[in-house]
C-alpha cells in the first residue's frame, strides 16, 4: 500500500475514534440524546472496506453508522450537527446519531431496526442489476442481526437473484450483552454457504486486510460471481451503547482486545514499514483534533430545526 | 367505454404502466410463471419477462423491503403480497422502513413503492386467512393507502400509486375481483386523497369504501325502493384521508352509517365516526351507525362466517334505526 | 403500603409469579445476563437461572411464535419484546397464531402467553423506535391487550395477565418506569377489562390509559385550580375495553376528552369516541376532542418531537374548548 | 420390517389417497369451500414418520395437514366433518381443510401462514425440555417454507437452545408454481448446517425408508443430540390447491415421478417379500373404501354449527 493511501487511512480512523470519544462526551453533558453507539474498536471496517468501494458502489448500515458516515466522506461537520438534533445535520436533524445518511455519496444511512435494512439493501442492488451497471451495495450488519429472518430472506434473495451485495458481517463478538455463540447455533461463516456463497472470515481490526478483502470481493461481484459474505473479526471496546451495564464481559477480555486495536496495528504498520514517523503521525491526531472541535462548534452553533419542519417532509406529495 | 372486471382494470394499469415507463416492475410470490394466484398478471411474464415480471420465494419481509430499496434507488417497483394477511409479515418494512425513511433522512431520499394486496374474507379461507386489516396500515404516517371500489377507481388509483413519489399500499378486495363497470379506454389517473359521491340522495349518507361500497349502494337500491334515499360516499383513500364529501354529505343529511368490511373494534368507521362529530357537530341528529365485521376470528365454516360479515340487510337495518 | 416505581411494581409481579408458579418463565433479548434493557428483570438470572430466565437471539417472530407454542403445551410464557417497535415484527404470531388458535382449532388448545413491550415517544429515539402502535394490536379479537398507568395497577394487571389462560400483550409505557406509587405487599389482581375512574369530577370526563393517564391527571390538577373539576376514567384494557365507567362519566359531565400517546388518525380515540356516542348519544354536548400524537413520524430533535407529543397544555386547551 | 406393520402402512397410505380423491369430488361439488391442498404423492411421509414416533411425541404441520391427521389417528369421521365446516369436525367446523388438529394425539394442527408453525413447534419443543421429558416434536413444512424468516429464526432458536425438535422437509419439488431452485439460493440440504445440524436427504417416497430415518433422527434426539433436520424427497401429483393452472410443470414430469408413487413402492415391497398378496391388498382397498363412504356420510348428516358458535370459543376467559 503506498504511503499516502496508509497515513489517509490513518488519519479517518482517527478521525471516527476521536469522533466517537467526543461524542460520548457531548451525549455526558446532555448534548446528545437518544441512544449513541459508538464505533471505537471497529473503525478499520469502515475505512478500509469503503477505501475499496468504487463511486457507484453503495453503501448502508445499522445504527452504528458514524464510522460509515465518516468513511464515505460525509462532511463532518454535518455529521455531528445531525448528533446535536439541528437543522444543519445531515439528516436535519430529524434522524440522529442512527439516522445518518448522505445518499449524495450513496450511503443510504444507519437503519435502527436489527436487520431492518438488509432488504433495503437487496432492493438497492436489485436497481443496479436492473439497470445492468456495474455498481455493488456494501451492505453491514453485527454478528446478531445473522440471527433475524430478515438476515435469511434477503441473503436467500440476493443468491437467487445473483444480486451485486457485499454482505459485511462486523463480529464484534456481541450483540448487546449476547455472545455470539449464545445468539447463533452455527458459526457465523456456516451461513453463508445456506444461501449458496462461500464466504470468508478475515481480521476486522487490520485495514489493510479489511481492504484486499473487500477489493477481491467487489471485484468477484463485478465478475459477475454473486453477492458474497465477508465476516469481519472485531470488539467494540465501548458498551453496546451510552448506560451498558457491561456485566456480560470481564475487564480483561476488552484488554486483550486493545492489544489488536485497529489504529495500533495500522500505527506499527505504519512505522515498521516507515511510511511516516511518530512527529508526522501525532501531526495528523492534531489535525483531526482541530476539525473534531471545529465540527462540534459549528454544530453546537448551529440553529435548530424550524417548527415547521416537524409537519414537512413527511411526503414527497404533499 | 368497454365494461371490464375490476380484475382486469387493475392488470390493465399495471401493463400500461410497465409500457409506460420502463422502471416500472413488479415481484411477488407467483406473479411471474403461474401468472398471479389471482390471475391479475396473467401473461406478464411472456410479454415483459424475467427482468420485469419477478417471481420471488416465499418471503414477505424481503419483498416489502426490496421493493423498497428498489424505489429509493430510482425503480418504481409494484410489489405484489400474495394477500394483505402475508403483509402483516411485512409490516415493519412498509410502515417503519418505506413509509419513514423520506421523513427521517431528512428528505434524501424517496421510496415510490407500490405495494399490491388482496385482502378480504368470505371466502371461506379461516381465521388466519380472511383479514381485511386496511386500518392496522392506515394509522401510520408516510405511507399511502388506497383501496378501490369500483374497476374505474381501480385502474385510476393504481396509476396514481405507481406514479406517485411516495410509498402506496393498495389494497384490493378480492371478492371484487369479478365486479365490472366502465373503464375509458384513454389513459387517466384517479386522484389520490379525493373521496367521491358514488350515489346521491338526501336521507342519510352512508360512507364506506372497496367491498363496503358495493355493499353500500346494494343497500341504498333496496333503501330506495322503500322511500329512503342514501347518498354513497367512497373514501377511496384511507390515507390521506379527504372527509371533505362525507361532511357536506353528512351536513345535508344529518345522518350517518359508516360501512367497512374490517372489525369494528378500532376500525376505519370509529375514525369516521370521530371525525364527523368533530368536524361538523352541529349536524348530528342520530347516533353515527357502524356497520361492520363481528369482533371474532373468522371461521371456516361458511354459515358463521356470513353470520360475521356486512352485507346489504345490516346496512339497511343501521339506516332504518336512525331515519 | 410502600411507594415504588412502576418498574418496580413490574419486576415484582414477574418474581412472584414464577415463584408461585414454576411454569412461569420468562425469555426476550437480554432479559437474562444484562439484566433487562430497562433493568425490570435486574437480578433475576441469578435467583432462576438459565432455564426460567432465557436470553434470545435477536428473533422477534421466534421469540412471539415460541412463546407462544410453550403456552399451548403447558407452560406459561412471559416474553419480552425489548420495545414494542420490534413486536409489530412478530405481529402475525401475536394476531394470527397465538390469537386464533384457540378459536381456530374449536378450543381444543390455549395460548396462555404474556408479551411485555415498552413502548412510547419522547426519548430521542426517531422515527422508528418512538412507536406507541398499541391500537393496532388492539384491533384483533382473540388477543387482550392492557396497558397500565400505574405502578398498582402494573403488578395487579401483570399478575392477572400471567394467570389469564389467554394471550395477553401488555404494553408499558418506557417513560413511566420511574413513576411511583403505592403498592400493597400481600398478593392482589387488577382484573383484566374493567376501567376505573382514577380521578373523580363533574365538568368533563378524560379518558385516558398508560402515559396519556398521568398526562390527564396532571392536566386535571391544573384545570382544577383554574374551577375545572375534571373526571380521569383509565381504561386500563384496550381489549377487552370496558366502557362502563367512561359512559357513566360522560352521562354526568356531558363533555369528554380522549387523551392517548398514540397518533390521532385511527387511534385509540377514534373508537372511544364512536362508543361514546354510539351508546351515550343523548348526553353529548360539545364535540368529543381527541388529544393524541400529530401524524409525522417522530423525529430526533427533541424540540420537535416534544411538540409532536401529547403533553398536559394540549389536554386543557382541549377542555377548555368544550367546557 | 413385519407383515402387520407393512400392511398396516399400505392401509394408511391408501386411506390418506381415497380420502384426498373423495375430497377433490366434494370440493368439485360445492360441498368444501377455501382452499383444499391434496397430500396424493406424498403419503410415505406423513405414515413413515408418524408411525416411528412415540406417544408422547408431538405433530406440527403445514396446510397441507390431511395426511398427518389421518396418519397421527384422528377420528376420520371428525377429519372429513370439520372439511364440511361441520359442528362434528376435528375443529368444530371452524378450521376448515387447513386447520385440522387433534390434540389429544398430540397433533397441533395445520397452519395456513407458511412458515408460521415453525415458532410454535419451537415453543412446544422448548416445554418438554423444560419438563425434561424424552418428547419430541415432528414439525413438517415445505421446500418453500424454507425461505421464509420464520424457519431462520425457529432453526437458530432450536440449535441455540438444543430443543428436541426434528425438522422435516417435505420437498415436493415446488412451492406452487415456484421449483426448489427458483426460490432457494443453496440445496435445502444445505441450510442445516446452519444452524449447527448435520440434516440428511431421503427417498420421501420409500416409507420404509421414511420410517427409518425419522426413528434414527428420533433417537438422536432423545440421547442429547439436539434438533435434527431431514429432507424428504418428494412430489404432489395433483395442483397445489384446487384450481392451479399448472403452467409450471410439464405432464411429462408428472408422469416420470408417478413412477416413484409411494404407494406402488410399497405395494411392489409388499408383494416381493410376500407379505400380503394382491387380493388381500384389494381387500385393505375395499376397506378403505367403505371407512371413507363412511365419514363422507358422516359428515354429510352431521349438523351445521350452532349459529352461537360464532361468538363462542374467542377466549377460553369469556
Ligand atoms: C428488531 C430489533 N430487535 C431488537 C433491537 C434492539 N437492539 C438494538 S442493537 C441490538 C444488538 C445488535 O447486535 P449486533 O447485530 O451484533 O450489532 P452491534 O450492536 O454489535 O454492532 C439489539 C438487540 C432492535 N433495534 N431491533
Ligand atoms: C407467509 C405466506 N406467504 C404466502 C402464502 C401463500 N402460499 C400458500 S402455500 C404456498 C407455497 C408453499 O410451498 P411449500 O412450502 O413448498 O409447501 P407445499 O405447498 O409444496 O406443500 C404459498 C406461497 C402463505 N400461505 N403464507
Ligand atoms: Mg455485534
Ligand atoms: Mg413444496
Amino acid at each position: 500500500m503506498d504511503k499516502e493511501t496508509l497515513l489517509d487511512w490513518y488519519r479517518q480512523m482517527v478521525l471516527i475514534r476521536r469522533f466517537e470519544q467526543r461524542s460520548a462526551e457531548l451525549y455526558q453533558q446532555g448534548k446528545i440524546g437518544g441512544f449513541l453507539h459508538l464505533y471505537i474498536g471497529q473503525e478499520a471496517i469502515a475505512v478500509g472496506s469503503i477505501a475499496a468501494k468504487a463511486e457507484g458502489d453503495h453503501v448502508i448500515t445499522a445504527y452504528r453508522d458514524h464510522g460509515h458516515a465518516i468513511a464515505v466522506g460525509a462532511d463532518l461537520n454535518a455529521v455531528m450537527a445531525e448528533l446535536l438534533g439541528k437543522q444543519t445535520g445531515v439528516s436535519m436533524g430529524k434522524g440522529g446519531s442512527m439516522h445518518l445518511a448522505d445518499v449524495s455519496r450513496r450511503y443510504w444511512g444507519g437503519y435502527a431496526v436489527v436487520g431492518g435494512h438488509l432488504p433495503l439493501a437487496t432492493g438497492i442492488a436489485l436497481a443496479e442489476q436492473y439497470r445492468e451497471t456495474e455498481n455493488a451495495v456494501l451492505c453491514y450488519m453485527g454478528d446478531g442481526a445473522t440471527n433475524i429472518g430478515y438476515f435469511h430472506e434477503s441473503l436467500n434473495l440476493a443468491g437467487v437473484w445473483q444480486l451485486p451485495v457485499l454482505w459485511i458481517i462486523e463480529n464484534n463478538n456481541y450483540g448487546m450483552g449476547t455472545s455470539v455463540d449464545r445468539a447463533s447455533a452455527a458459526p457465523i461463516l456456516d451461513k453463508a454457504k445456506a444461501y449458496g456463497m462461500n464466504g470468508e472470515q478475515i481480521d476486522g481490526m487490520n485495514v489493510m486486510e479489511v481492504y484486499e478483502t473487500t477489493q477481491d470481493c467487489l471485484q468477484k461481484i463485478r465478475d459477475g460471481e454473486g453477492p458474497q459474505f465477508v465476516e469481519m473479526i472485531t470488539y467494540r471496546y465501548e458498551g453496546h451503547s451510552m448506560g451498558d451495564p457491561l456485566r456480560y464481559r470481564t475487564k480483561e477480555e476488552v484488554e486483550k482486545w486493545r492489544e489488536d486495536d485497529p489504529i495500533g496495528v495500522l500505527e506499527r504498520h505504519i512505522l515498521d514499514e516507515k511510511a511516516a514517523d511518530q512527529e508526522a503521525l501525532e501531526a495528523i491526531d492534531g489535525e483531526v483534533e482541530e476539525r473534531i472541535e471545529a465540527a462540534v462548534q459549528f454544530a453546537e452553533e448551529s440553529p435548530l430545526p424550524e417548527p415547521e419542519a416537524l409537519y414537512s417532509g413527511i411526503y414527497v406529495e404533499a | 367505454m368497454a365494461r371490464i372486471t375490476l380484475r382486469q382494470a387493475i392488470s390493465d394499469a399495471l401493463r400500461e404502466e410497465m409500457q409506460r415507463d420502463e422502471n416500472v416492475f413488479i415481484m411477488g410470490e407467483e406473479v411471474g410463471v403461474w401468472g398471479g394466484t389471482y390471475a391479475v398478471t396473467r401473461g406478464f411474464h411472456d410479454e415483459f419477462g424475467d427482468k420485469r415480471v419477478r417471481d420471488t420465494p416465499i418471503s414477505e419481509m424481503v419483498i416489502g423491503g426490496a421493493a423498497a430499496g428498489a424505489a429509493m434507488n430510482g425503480l418504481r417497483p409494484v410489489a405484489e403480497f400474495m394477500t394483505i394477511n402475508f403483509a402483516m409479515l411485512a409490516l415493519d418494512q412498509i410502515v417503519n422502513h418505506a413509509a419513514k425513511v423520506h421523513y427521517m433522512f431528512g428528505g434524501q431520499m424517496k421510496a415510490p413503492v407500490v405495494y399490491r394486496a388482496p385482502g378480504g374474507g368470505g371466502r371461506q379461507l379461516g381465521a388466519t386467512h380472511s383479514h381485511t386489516p386496511d386500518v392496522i396500515f392506515a394509522h401510520f404516517p408516510g405511507l399511502t393507502v388506497v383501496s378501490p371500489g369500483t374497476p374505474y377507481d381501480a385502474k385510476g388509483l393504481l396509476k396514481s400509486a405507481i406514479r406517485s413519489d411516495d410509498p402506496v399500499l393498495f389494497i384490493e378486495h378480492a371478492t371484487l375481483y369479478q365486479l365490472r363497470g366502465e373503464v375509458p379506454e384513454e389513459d387517466y389517473t384517479v386522484p389520490i386523497g379525493v373521496s367521491e359521491v358514488k350515489r346521491e340522495g338526501s336521507d342519510v349518507t352512508i360512507i364506506s369504501y372497496a367491498q363496503g361500497l358495493q355493499v353500500s349502494l346494494e343497500a341504498a337500491e333496496q333503501l330506495a325502493k322503500e322511500g329512503v334515499e342514501a347518498e354513497v360516499v367512497d373514501l377511496r383513500s384511507l390515507r390521506p384521508l379527504d372527509m371533505g364529501p362525507a361532511l357536506e354529505s353528512f351536513k345535508k343529511t344529518f345522518r350517518a352509517v359508516v360501512v367497512e368490511e374490517g372489525h369494528r373494534g378500532y376500525g376505519i368507521g370509529a375514525e369516521i365516526v370521530a371525525r364527523l362529530q368533530e368536524e361538523a357537530f352541529d349536524y348530528i341528529d342520530a347516533p353515527i351507525k357502524r356497520v361492520a365485521q363481528d369482533e371474532t376470528p373468522l371461521p371456516y365454516s361458511q354459515e358463521l362466517e356470513q353470520m360475521a360479515l356486512i352485507n346489504p340487510d345490516k346496512v339497511i337495518a343501521a339506516v332504518k334505526e336512525i331515519v
